[in-house]
């Protein structure tokens, strides 16, 4: 059904209404003076939504102008609705990462359903076939009934959008700390395929050619959600944010729709109608192209009676697409999309005038130059200032941390550290995810990246979601270097070299100097790491305001790192696979108890300095891991992060599929023993190899200037876990520590259902 | 437990609210029409609930009740509900 | 020799079945789609996994009105073979094709690991390959798949040996552990009277490829065979008349040793 | 649409059969008891379905909707459906 909308009454522009729509007095002058006139109900919406923190990218747009986007692999970098890289033989890979922070706070599932459906349509909007989803969460601890409730509601959300549609849900991570508490974090990157032949862009090009809007009808729901993700969870308010409903069935219908509409060359642009719908669909496409858009919101599908044209502008109903059809066309689009039994719609035209023009039946009702609309959204920098109270922290003195522990103290650390939920098996969370749909998940969850199979090209696809935001809380410049060393790192240790990041920033209210400050110094890290490991921005996403009463979360930099494997049968797995197998360590262990996991876990103390990180050495490992896996040396890598030497070796020897593999290890070092164990000194990796090629490996290493140490061998008979440090033995079950780790979720999880308070 | 409680049956109905998209209702309406029903519109899904409640009074039920739609049962944000309660004399056919 | 995946929209695991049947075993694979009236001469119809329909009402319950499977129906009674994977599996149920029903799993969670089943009867045309007792490893991935029916059909099932998979250890046992959906005695698959016709809920698709794993093989390998073994492998026409071209009868006659699979170009 | 049609409200609910399990009834059973509900017992869950039907008299709408709950709408294996039809009059409150 689709009729003329409903009229409606005049509505005098107010500096209160202007203020309601999140635009400064001086923003409302430059929209006068853009027009030319006062702007009309319709158009000031238009506005806000465009000029809203999340399309329009007000305060931080200056510093992404900052991130390298160019390399010779990047065939689209930021600027469309996905990046893509050439991964060779005539194909491509296209990515992007996505927040669904605010809208999954309110309504766990459905928030991040609609956050998986927008990141799907982001990519095979490109013409790529989506082929993995992963997923990063950061939500408060788990002794709360709220984040239980969160977690429970998302990963269902997660899940059931991607099982539905067939995408399979191949990694990510999951954090949990106090600071993520009401704020849960959800990050969702979709990793998809394509022949560049067959690249699509949102263009609309070509005078007269139809717009079509596509898919689901639109309603009344999200109307505004982008400027909503704009401004902080408001605790007391009870003006219940609209949250919008997916439907992964349509969606599905959508890609295939899309991906056959493309295929058979029918289209000039598409582009998902996400954040502020039409609006910004229609608007970015014209601004794309230089060109003009001309709609007619009666010719809309809607599902409701009575919208104005201000809510079919600005609805942000899911599961719609606007296309562009080539000239002559248009038929043979409805043939497809109806075969698929989705609705299509002639809603207007392309115009070479530049103007996005918005008609109601015969009246005009928005009129707005493109250009300075979509590009001249005025952008803001502020003034930064470290808060007091975290310098504090990270100059904490954390000696007496690092005196001497005993056996036992060492242990019953490890125990701790395997049941903290920010260490243990995810696997209550990926359990319920569809991991192997599309047969292309060569290694799944659980691993330090996923890897994909390319086709039939014989070459893989990893890919790491990576970000503590403790660290970059503490220290924000070296915590986004750390993310992003982290994020290669893990890339490398499957055989991948790291090629390109996605990168979704999350922060608190942009306005306050402290997260300013958080924010500037860690986009200056991430640059300083794309730079040194040659890996570009392809595009990324902001998130601000995410604060609850108690402040801002943790400042949450996610990246998302994309890696080639040139043989797919030398991917090298993370855990330790072979009986009598050597383990090394690759890296340099500090004294460097700062900021880890055992100082919050074990002695309840967030503080110190995050450890050190040296780019340039990150890289020469990097270079290693990726040599070490072309030349078979290595048997399986796996990182040393949170929780360090300790924990890394346990989850080695916990996570094969064959269940559990006894080690024992000794590393030699003047460092006291609760940092050799726990510290989470950077650029280091376990490795488990064949003994005949300990000193190829050696030699591997040495030759990139890399520390390298034989600590120990996999599958003595005992059935024990064995680590010594400094003087102080670890001496486990291996079934006890197996246990711990593996029931460290369900425990906390399974005991209650969904709570909605 | 008390003496005093009297027994409830209760049912639950819990509806997308007003304005939330129903896929659900929208498929089945479609299945229905392929299947060659006529004259059906505005088909819509939802989910119910029955129980049985222990509580000294009708109103002490539908106050129990509530605060269990509110907390557990239905999302507000996205979600409507309505309760039938059938107090005792009814309750026993 | 040709097999028909049927394409619900909503179907997800179709291109894998594809994969399976022309990569896998080089057999030639065609698509069918839901709204076709014909099975353009297939012997063998693959009914995949996926949410048809997105699983709206019951997974299964819209689908099975779809105008192909009332091709897919009437061939199955005709003794032609069929196979169900996961969302197929519930489709035939709804269908009548199978006895019982899956509904949802009894954690209430989507449940996606690999499970081990151990093939119990080899008597049908997706298990010759195989010996009885074999242990496979093969993911599952559903939100309801836990197989119920009336005690009556259980029995049934049981006494006529038409219980086809069963959930079990690594050791081949039937334990309560290693059931991962509540299924009453640990079915997993199971097949119709006739012994044509076969659903199951893991996925045989998704492990056949050396890089993959490969015990699912066996079921595409057990199918051209028992095609190969009858022949023409369709016993009769099936397509209604006057919709479409009548089905081909099977171009190759049997020249290959049963349970040889060959690739056969397209 | 022919002069005579009357216009119905349908209400079908969808419940398991005795004897099939009921997991999403228990579950919320367990809930509401974690949370502190007490008294509360037999939980049943179900679907709900509600629809407008055009029909020439109650009788026809009634049969109208059986035929589609037993093709379609409850699957008699493991389910069984109550409905309910509000007449014109009392369709319009
Ligand atoms: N953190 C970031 N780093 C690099 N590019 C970014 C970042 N955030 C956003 N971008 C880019 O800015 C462009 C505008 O994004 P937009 O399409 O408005 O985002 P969304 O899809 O979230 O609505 C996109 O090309 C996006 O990749
Ligand atoms: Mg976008």
């Amino acid at each position: 059904m689709s009729g003329s909308a409903t009229r409606a009454p005049v509505i005098e522009i107010t500096p209160e209404l202007v203020a309601d729509h999140g635009l400064s007095p001086d923003e409302y002058e430059q929209i006068l003076e853009i027009l030319g006139r006062e702007p009309t109900f319709p158009e000031l919406g238009v506005f806000s939504a465009m000029w809203s923190e999340h399309c329009g990218y007000k305060n931080s747009r200056p510093h992404l102008e900052t991130l390298p986007t160019e390399g010779p692999l990047v065939v689209q970098g930021p600027g469309e609705n996905a990046g893509v890289i050439d991964a060779g033989d005539g194909w491509g890979v296209a990515f992007k990462i996505e927040s669904h922070n605010h809208p999954s706070a309110v309504e766990p599932y459905q928030g991040a359903a609609t956050g998986s459906g927008g990141i799907l349509r982001d990519v095979f909007t490109m013409g790529a076939r989506p082929i993995a989803i992963l997923d990063s969460l950061h939500f408060g601890s788990l002794d709360s009934p709220r984040s239980r409730y969160l977690l429970d509601g998302v990963v269902r959300g997660v899940g059931d959008y991607g099982n539905c549609v067939g995408v399979p849900t191949v990694g990510g991570e999951a954090i949990f700390d106090p600071s993520y508490e009401r704020n849960p974090i959800i990050n969702v990157m979709c990793i998809g395929i394509l022949r560049l032949d067959d690249l699509m862009r949102g263009k609309a090009e070509g005078v007269g050619n139809a717009v079509m809007a596509v898919g689901a009808r639109t309603g009344r729901d999200g109307i505004h959600g982008a400027t909503f993700a704009s401004v902080e969870l408001d605790e007391g308010s009870d003006s219940r944010p609209q949250v919008q409903v997916g439907d992964p069935f349509t969606e599905k219908l959508l890609l295939e729709a899309s991906l056959e509409l493309i295929g058979r060359d029918l289209l000039v642009g598409i582009q998902d109608m996400g954040a502020a719908g039409l609006t910004s669909s229609g608007t970015e496409m014209a601004a794309r192209s230089g060109s003009g858009i001309d709609i007619d919101v009666a010719l809309v599908p809607v599902r409701e009676q009575g919208m104005t044209p201000y809510e079919i502008l600005l609805s942000e109903s899911q599961e719609r697409m606007l296309l562009v059809a080539k000239p002559g066309c248009e038929s043979s689009v409805a043939d497809v999309l109806s075969k698929w039994d989705l609705e299509a719609a002639v809603v207007g035209r392309v115009t070479d005038d530049g103007f996005f023009r918005v008609r109601d039946g015969g009246e005009v009702v928005v009129e707005i130059p493109v250009q300075p609309l979509v590009n001249e959204c005025p952008t803001y920098t502020r003034e930064g200032v470290e808060d007091p109270e975290v310098r504090r922290l990270r100059e904490l003195d954390i000696a007496e941390y690092s005196a001497p522990i005993s056996d036992q103290e060492a242990a019953d650390a490890l125990l701790t550290l395997l049941d903290s939920p920010s260490l243990a098996s995810c696997r209550w969370i990926y359990e319920q995810y569809d991991t192997t749909v599309g047969t292309n998940t060569v290694v799944g969850p659980g691993s330090d990246a996923a890897v994909l199979r390319l086709a039939d090209s014989g070459r893989g696809i990893a890919a790491s979601l990576d970000c503590n935001g403790r660290y970059v809380y503490l220290e924000p410049r070296r915590g986004a270097k750390i993310a992003m060393a982290e994020a290669a790192r893990n890339v490398a240790c499957s055989g991948a070299r790291p090629v390109a990041i996605t990168n979704c920033l999350n922060f608190g209210n942009p306005l306050k100097p402290g997260t300013y400050y958080h924010f500037a110094e860690a986009v200056a890290g991430l640059g300083e790491g794309c730079r040194a490991l040659s890996t570009p921005v392809t595009g990324g996403n902001v998130s601000f305001y995410n604060e609850t009463p108690d402040g801002a979360v943790y400042p949450t930099p996610v990246i998302g790192m994309i890696g080639l494997l040139e043989h797919l049968d030398r991917v090298v797995p993370s855990c330790f696979r072979t009986p009598g197998s050597t383990v090394v360590l690759v890296g340099e262990t500090g004294d460097e108890l700062g900021a880890s996991e055992y100082l919050a876990a074990c002695h309840g103390v967030v503080g110190g300095a995050p450890p050190q990180i040296d780019l340039e050495e990150a890289r020469r490992l990097v270079d290693f891991l990726v040599e070490a896996a072309e030349r078979r040396l290595v048997l399986s890598a796996h990182d040393c992060a949170e929780g360090g030497l300790a924990v890394a070796l346990a989850e080695c020897s916990l996570g094969g599929p064959d269940g559990p593999l006894a080690v024992e290890a000794e590393l030699r070092t003047d460092v006291p023993a609760a940092a050799a164990l726990y510290g989470e000194s950077q650029s280091r990796v376990v490795l488990s190899c064949d003994p005949e090629t300990v000193e190829e490996i050696v030699a591997l290493a040495a030759e990139r200037g890399l520390p390298v140490a034989v600590i120990g061998s996999v599958g003595p008979p005992d059935g024990r876990f064995r680590l010594a440090a400094a003087g102080v033995q670890i001496d486990l079950e291996l079934d006890r520590i197996h246990d711990v780790y593996r029931s460290a979720l369900p425990r906390r999880m399974e005991k209650q259902a969904g709570l909605t308070t | 437990m008390p003496a005093n409680q009297l027994s409830f049956r209760v049912e639950i109905r819990v509806t997308p609210r007003e304005g939330i998209v129903d896929p659900e209702g929208q498929t089945i309406a479609r299945a229905l029409e392929d299947l060659g029903y006529r004259g059906v519109s505005r088909v819509g899904s939802g989910r119910l609930l029955k129980l049985e409640l222990q509580a000294p009074s009708g109103e002490d039920a539908r106050d129990l009740v509530t605060r269990m739609c509110e907390e557990l049962i239905a999302n507000p944000v996205i979600e409507r509900y309505e309760v039938q309660i059938r107090s005792p004399e009814t309750a026993s056919p | 020799m040709k097999i028909g995946i049927v394409r619900f929209p909503g179907s997800n695991c179709d291109q894998d079945c594809h994969r399976a049947v022309d990569e896998g075993v080089g057999a030639e694979a065609a698509y069918l789609w839901h709204k076709s009236h014909d099975l353009e001469g297939c012997q063998a119809i693959l009914l995949p996994g996926g949410f048809s329909y997105g699983d709206h009402l019951r997974a299964g319950a819209i689908a099975r009105f779809s105008p192909i499977m009332r091709e897919v129906i009437a061939f199955a009674r005709d003794g032609g073979p069929v196979l169900g994977i996961c969302n197929g599996f519930q489709v035939l149920c709804e269908a009548g094709l199978l006895p019982g029903a899956l509904v949802r799993n009894d954690s209430l969670r989507f449940r996606s690991h690999p499970v081990r089943v151990r093939v119990e009867q080899t008597d049908t045309p997706f298990t010759s390959e195989y010996e009885e007792g074999d242990v496979l490893r093969m993911p599952i991935a559903h939100g309801e798949g836990q197989y119920v029916a009336d005690q009556s059909v259980i029995d049934a099932l049981e006494s006529e040996r038409r219980v086809i998979f069963r959930y079990v250890d690594e050791l081949g046992q039937r334990t309560e552990e290693a059931n991962p959906n509540g299924s009453v005695r640990n079915i997993a698959g199971i097949c119709d009277e006739g012994r044509r016709v076969v659903g199951l809920m893991p996925h045989p698709e998704r492990v056949v490829s050396k890089l993959l794993g490969t015990d699912g093989l066996g079921v595409f390998h057990s199918l051209i065979g028992s095609l190969q073994a009858t022949g023409d492998g369709t016993t009769t026409q099936t397509t209604r008349a006057g919709d479409g071209p009548a089905a081909q009868a099977a171009e190759a006659p049997a020249t290959h040793a049963p349970g040889v699979a060959e690739a056969s170009a397209p």
